[in-house]
């Protein structure tokens, strides 16, 4: 398979650590702040309000394709920075933590672009963001705050174990 | 299409009111069956039925609830619906409850020389729980302020402080004006008593620098029981015609302060007798604009002395 | 229409250069009689002759003057003609004189965060007496910094401040950046040697907090000699996989600090054994980034402990 540099590897997973605990921060300060706590009670307004979901299913570690893991990482984060980005101005008090967090995701799916170029498996042109979803309450944003959280922190624990199974083989 | 709604009778309420609440699911929401019973949550309290819930002409379903007295000052408000064997919430509210602004009281403003600032500060009066502003208006005036001239810009003090201070540039030193504070949230706006004041009738006068005169250099003839003074205006406030007085106290305990007043803002040699020789005494001296109106200085600090 | 002018050969100049400044009386300032005698003052100097004084074609008298060695930063330079018995100043000019700006020495770099900011700092050189603008200049770099990606936004520091930092916003923390400062003044631009860094491997790291487990609640076993420790990494920093030290010392005089390596950056019960028992030991812990790169943290503050 594809030599995948060590302290690449590294970093990614230093990376996935720094956004998973900057993430865990906003759902709590979500649920602290607006007593929005369940993102399974926001199930149905997230089907209404077409809040995407990124797979890692190449990633698992029986059927890792290495380059097509590489991509739906980049492919996901670059989703859930664009989200994370729609939900700006959820409010001043959860603004500091909401720009650090998609910052770090931008951050970390840089260096997987690099990486995919490095490798000369990257597609030529850089992938264009797709529609997001609109918010017309503040209370649609909130929802839609913990509900791109949620989903981000179960893409980040599938991206954490496929990249420690790159580490440790 | 977002399928609830939840609609506050007001969304910021007196504490201790009454307010009521709907949710309205509208007939297009798909994933719904047909009329599912709306229930509502307070903040993570349980999931509770409304007084009543009903079919709208249109097919609408809506529920009302009534929350007899509001008690917290930040509520949130939940409708849901079950869905499979937990719950779906399909709109939040935030219901929010204090009081009107009490009127802000103690009013007092000080002209300083230094900063060319007229610095006023007041009393908020009790916590309203609301976001509350609060405003510092003016206006100039003449004739002892029956009438209103343009008006001053208003001043907005910094994050919840209680006080405010008007540039230079917006000061007419030595003409009336008239001052009050405007507190304003969601439920009602009350206003201060109002001032009336000229600039430089309220300067915040510093007293003069006291200092005893070296009866060493025979300067001045050595007389027992006797003090040798002298002191010189604050600067910034030289300009001003001040009258001062002076107190004095043997360091005994019990001894009173003895007062001499009418005296000029500066002095070069001033003789002060009748003292006992033993104590060290203490001095201070302050002064006030005079005859012009103005405000005392405090007490200059002590200056402790041997008579002769 | 004013009667003298001064002309300086440049307005700033290097400190012992030399200058050459010339002042022109128009034919048709009234005032004076026809061919007054020019004359220079320097700062509060005497009234000196200039080196010539000549007559141009269109009727200007002009006078020239050569200062060998500029030595003061600031010098004012007055043109005077002779009026009745004293003398009328007709035009001042202000030559300045300094050094270019020295290139700016030590620079470097912490990423603190708690602030998410990358703070640099460098030594900027000797004084150069005139205003001297520094600026840290910055790129995105790939493969070890051979290669200009987009540039980062100047960071210009705050009055007179040798230090500046850029927000979380304009950094790409796991990706190589060129930064260097560069000083500029009227005499010239220098610039610090560049720095190739990437902002996560210059982390301000805090050492974890050094905790000694509760012997008492027989949690642990009793052992003479040992000693029973646990810590935590900083919580900022958490996510950053590290390795620590710790280093104990007996509290006698003269004795050694003793180093424990390849230590976890956390332990719940780390058992130190091989202490006498009497003394008192002083324990302290630090961590670094590994194994990608890092900074040391500072040594933790020194836990002083007495083994079972």
């Amino acid at each position: 398979p594809l030599p995948l540099p060590r302290s690449f590897l590294l970093k990614s997973l230093e990376q996935v650590r720094k956004i998973q605990a900057g993430n865990s921060v906003l759902l709590e300060q979500l649920c602290a702040t607006y007593k929005l706590c369940h993102p399974e009670e926001l199930v149905l307004l997230g089907h209404s309000l077409g809040i995407p979901q990124a797979s890692l299913s190449r990633c698992s570690s029986q059927a890792q394709q290495l380059t097509k893991c590489l991509s739906q990482l980049h492919g996901g984060l670059f989703l859930y920075q664009g989200l994370l980005q729609a939900l700006a101005g959820i409010s001043p008090e959860l603004a500091p933590t909401l720009d650090a967090l998609q910052l770090d995701v931008a951050n970390f799916a840089t260096t997987i672009w690099q990486q995919m170029e490095s490798l000369g498996v990257a597609p030529t042109v850089q992938p264009t963001q797709g529609a997001m979803p609109t918010f017309t309450s503040a209370f649609q944003r909130r929802a839609g705050g913990v509900l791109a959280t949620s989903h981000l922190q179960r893409f980040l624990e599938t991206a954490h174990c496929a990249l420690k199974h790159l580490v440790q083989p | 299409e977002s399928c609830g709604h939840i609609r506050l009778s007001v969304p910021i309420v007196r504490l201790g009111d009454p307010v009521m609440a709907s949710c309205t699911i509208s007939p297009n929401c798909s994933k719904l069956d047909q009329e599912p019973q709306i229930l509502w949550r307070l903040e993570d309290g349980p999931n509770q039925p409304g007084d009543r819930q009903q079919r709208l002409p249109d097919g609408t379903q809506e529920s009302i609830i009534t929350l007899p007295r509001v008690n917290l000052t930040k509520t949130f408000v939940f409708c849901l619906v079950p869905w499979g064997n937990s719950f779906q919430v399909l709109d939040q509210a935030e219901l929010q409850a204090g009081y009107p602004p009490a009127s802000p009281s103690n009013l007092s403003c000080l002209m300083y020389l230094t900063t060319n600032r007229l610095v006023c500060q007041w009393e908020p009066g009790p916590e309203t729980h609301l976001p509350t502003n609060f405003t510092l208006k003016s206006f100039r005036s003449r004739a002892d302020c029956q009438y209103q001239e343009d008006s001053i810009l208003d001043c907005v003090p910094e994050d919840r402080q209680n006080t405010c201070s008007i540039a230079r540039k917006h000061l007419f030193l030595y003409q009336n004006m008239v001052i009050w504070v405007q507190a304003e949230n969601a439920l009602g706006i009350s206003e201060s008593p109002k001032l009336c004041l000229e600039p430089m009738d309220v300067v915040k006068l510093e007293p003069p620098e006291l200092q005893a005169l070296d009866g060493s250099r025979d300067l001045v003839p050595r007389q027992p029981g006797c003090l040798w003074l002298s002191w010189k205006p604050w600067e910034p406030g030289r300009f001003m015609q001040q009258e001062c007085e002076l107190r004095y106290q043997p360091q005994l305990r019990g001894a009173n302060w003895t007062l001499v007043s009418h005296l000029p803002s500066s002095e070069d040699q001033f003789k002060l007798c009748g003292l006992h020789r033993a104590p060290v005494y203490s001095l201070q001296i302050r002064c006030i604009r005079s005859p012009l109106p103005g405000l005392w200085s405090s007490w200059s600090p002590a200056l402790q002395l041997r008579p002769t």
